[in-house]
Formats: C-alpha cells, structure tokens, sequence
C-alpha cells in the first residue's frame, strides 16, 4: 500500500517537495523509523532530517511523537514545530 | 455554535464580531493576533496542513466548549502573506457569563499556538526566515492543563 | 493611548476595534457586556454618576496601562435604556504580547464591576427593578488584588 | 458654605429628588453622621437610608466607607452598591 509523505514549511522546502507517495519498505517501525528511511532518499532529504530533536510528525493527521509506531498508515506528515497564532 | 475557518482572505472582524453575538450570549471575548513589523519584518507568510489543521482547530473549539459553558465558539486563522497591522488570528468566545468567556478565549489561543499546523516564515531586508518556537508558548499552553 | 466613553449612543463595536487596533499592537484583546433576556428581561435601564464615572475608568484604565505592558485601553460604557441583544459595556486591550492583552482585558471588566459607579435596572412584565450586586463580582474583582 | 448632596438608583427614587443643595450642620463627623441626619429630611429620605449596610458614598467623587471623616466636602453622593458592566 503506497502512503502519502507530506513536508511543510522548511522541511518541505530543504527537500523540496511537499509530498510523495511511496511504497514504505518492511521493517519500519516507529515514525522515526521512517524519518531515519527518508533521510537516505537525497541529500536534501538527509538535511531536513538530520535533527530528529527539530521534527515533529502526524500519523494520519493525527500529532504523534517520532517513537510512536507507524503501523500502516495512508498519510504521514514530517514538519517543524508549529508556530501559529 | 463552534465555527472554525482557515482562509488566505482578509479577515472580517466585523462579520466574524456579527456572527458571535447571537445566541443569548451575556458576555462574548475576543482575541486578535496581528501582524508586528519586529526586527523590520516587512512580510510574515502562513503555511499550514490542510485538513488537519481545520480538525485541530474544531477539537479545541470543541475542548473549550466541553470545558466552559459557551454558547459559541469561533476560530478564523488566516493563510498566505500579510503585512504588518494586519490580522493573522480571531478568536472569539460567547458564554452567558463573563468569565468562561475570557478564560476559554485565554485557552483557545494559548493551545492553538502549539496545537495548531502553522508555520510562520519572516520576510525582513528582502530575505525570509522561519520562525522558530518560542519556550513561552509551551508554558502558556500547558497552564491549561493543570485543572483538566 | 488610554480613552473611556460613557454614551446614552448604541456602542459602535466596528468604530471601537477600528481604534484600539493600531500602534503596533500584536494581540488585542476585547470583552463585550451584553443584555440578556434573563427571567424575561424586556430591558436594561443603565443610570451613572457623571464626572465620578469618567474618572473611574480613567482609574482602571491607568492601573491596567501601569500593570501590563499596553500599547493602548478602552473602556466604552453605554448609559440610559438598552434591550435584550445591545451592548452595555465593551472594554479593549492592545500589547505587544496576548498575555498583557488577555489579562489587562480581563482586569477592567472585573474591577469595572465593583469600581465604576453604574447603576442597572431591569424592566420585566412592566414592572421595574434595581439589580443587586452580585458576590461573584467582588471575588473576581479582588483575584486582581493578589499580586499588586 | 452650602454642600451638594446626590442620590442615586434606588436611593434618589425613595427620596424623589437626584440633588439637593444644603447647608450642613456643625457636628457631623463621619459620612455616617451625615446619612443619619438626612434621613431626618422626610419620610423617603428615612426609607432610603433605613439600612446603612445597603449605602455606599462618594465625597467630593472619592468613593468612601461611611465610617470616613466627611470634612467640609463641596460634594456627597450617596447610592447602593454599583452594578454595571
């Protein structure tokens, strides 16, 4: 089942995309799994991703830390801390 | 009753004013969030995480209105660029008593800052930056927490 | 900076964020007082002590401007016959900050209460009387005490 | 030297009038001595002032306890407990 990568603000810009649809290998099993899996993809990938401790993520929309599992989701999002309001 | 929009247009405080004063509301709070020209800043630019975002902002429109006796509850946080002055975030709470309307108006803007997917990006002396979390947030958020 | 009216007029909430909302505020706070239709309610009839009124929230304002750090405060309060839905009272605060905002906004309309010198009495089924003042208002304007 | 004395709410509806322009006596010390002699004035003004726990004063639009010095003001109000907002 192919899943929805989404990146916002400079993690989408230091990858320079804002989604891709992959094909997640077996043996991924928290979200920082993935993060860690991800960051091989390109050097712009691997400095977006090279301070674990900078990135939040949303399994399925729903907020989750890195070491949450990752189960087989459809939509996963990587981004920094949120700076609303 | 709970309302929650997220919308690169200006926003209307007079319609978003308009649409809170209904309902036998005895009391109705109000915050806006604007645009400062800080440090230069000549641009500030709002990202954010369609279709999570609007669900995270029911769900704390929803926790306010679960927690105080509100008669309405509004979120409207704008996107896109804007300049200094203007309104990047509206909230607005009406209850039949003064201080559930403050203190949930309080609590919707304080858990939004560090709730919410948003990202800001500064735009000063023609360069752009992200702007990073502030520690102050995660404390004003979390006084909430205490009396859940 | 500092500006209080009290006006037989209906308040002009449009006109009123339109003047707190400049100076380089970030956060701007507001509270509105409303007449509701309590008991059956038909209307509101508010009476003050000219001059010693003005002065008082004058008062407020200044210890609110003295307290938080605000760009500006005001303090509109309507006299004479109002109806279930108009506005009685509506106070605005601006800071460069929420916090100053929210809590300088939430310190007006509490000491407001037991401060100023208004007067409410309600009509209900043609008949007419004084509203007494509630022990609620003396607990949330003396929460303010604490940390003076 | 003539003293002016306002009513409101509630205690300038059981006396009648808003003001009136008097000349005080010797004698009176506290704002209490004066609340206690104007309700010799008349039957509203002895209503009015029946329950001394139910008053508050201004002298000269300095809000006061009754126990307060009243001096020689050039203004009184006397009223019940405010309510507005």
């Amino acid at each position: 089942m192919a899943t929805e990568i989404l990146y916002f603000a400079w993690v989408r810009e230091k990858i320079g995309t804002g989604a891709e649809t992959l094909d997640l290998p077996a043996g991924l099993t928290s979200v920082g799994d993935l993060v860690a899996w991800l960051a091989g993809r390109s050097p712009g990938h691997a400095e977006a991703f090279a301070d674990p401790a900078r990135l939040r993520a949303a399994v399925d929309q729903t907020f989750v830390p890195l070491d949450a599992p990752l189960g087989r989701p459809r939509e996963v999002a990587i981004f920094p801390p949120v700076t609303g309001g | 009753m709970i309302a929650v929009a997220v919308d690169p247009a200006p926003i209307d405080i007079g319609a978003e004013y308009a649409a809170i004063a209904v309902g036998g509301a005895g009391g109705i709070a109000t915050f806006a969030g604007l645009v400062r020209a800080d440090d230069g800043v000549e641009a500030l630019t709002l990202e954010h995480y369609p279709g999570a975002t609007e669900a995270a902002l029911v769900a704390l429109a929803e926790a306010a209105v679960a927690r105080w006796d509100l008669t309405a509850a509004r979120i409207t946080h704008r996107v896109g660029r804007m300049v200094p002055g203007e309104t990047v975030v509206f909230v607005a709470t009406a209850a039949r008593h003064r201080a559930a309307a403050l203190e949930a108006c309080a609590f919707l803007i304080d858990r939004l800052k560090t709730e919410a997917p948003f990202w800001k990006k500064e735009t000063l002396a023609g360069t752009e930056r992200w702007v990073e979390p502030r520690g102050s947030d995660d404390v004003a958020a979390a006084r909430w927490n205490d009396a859940l």
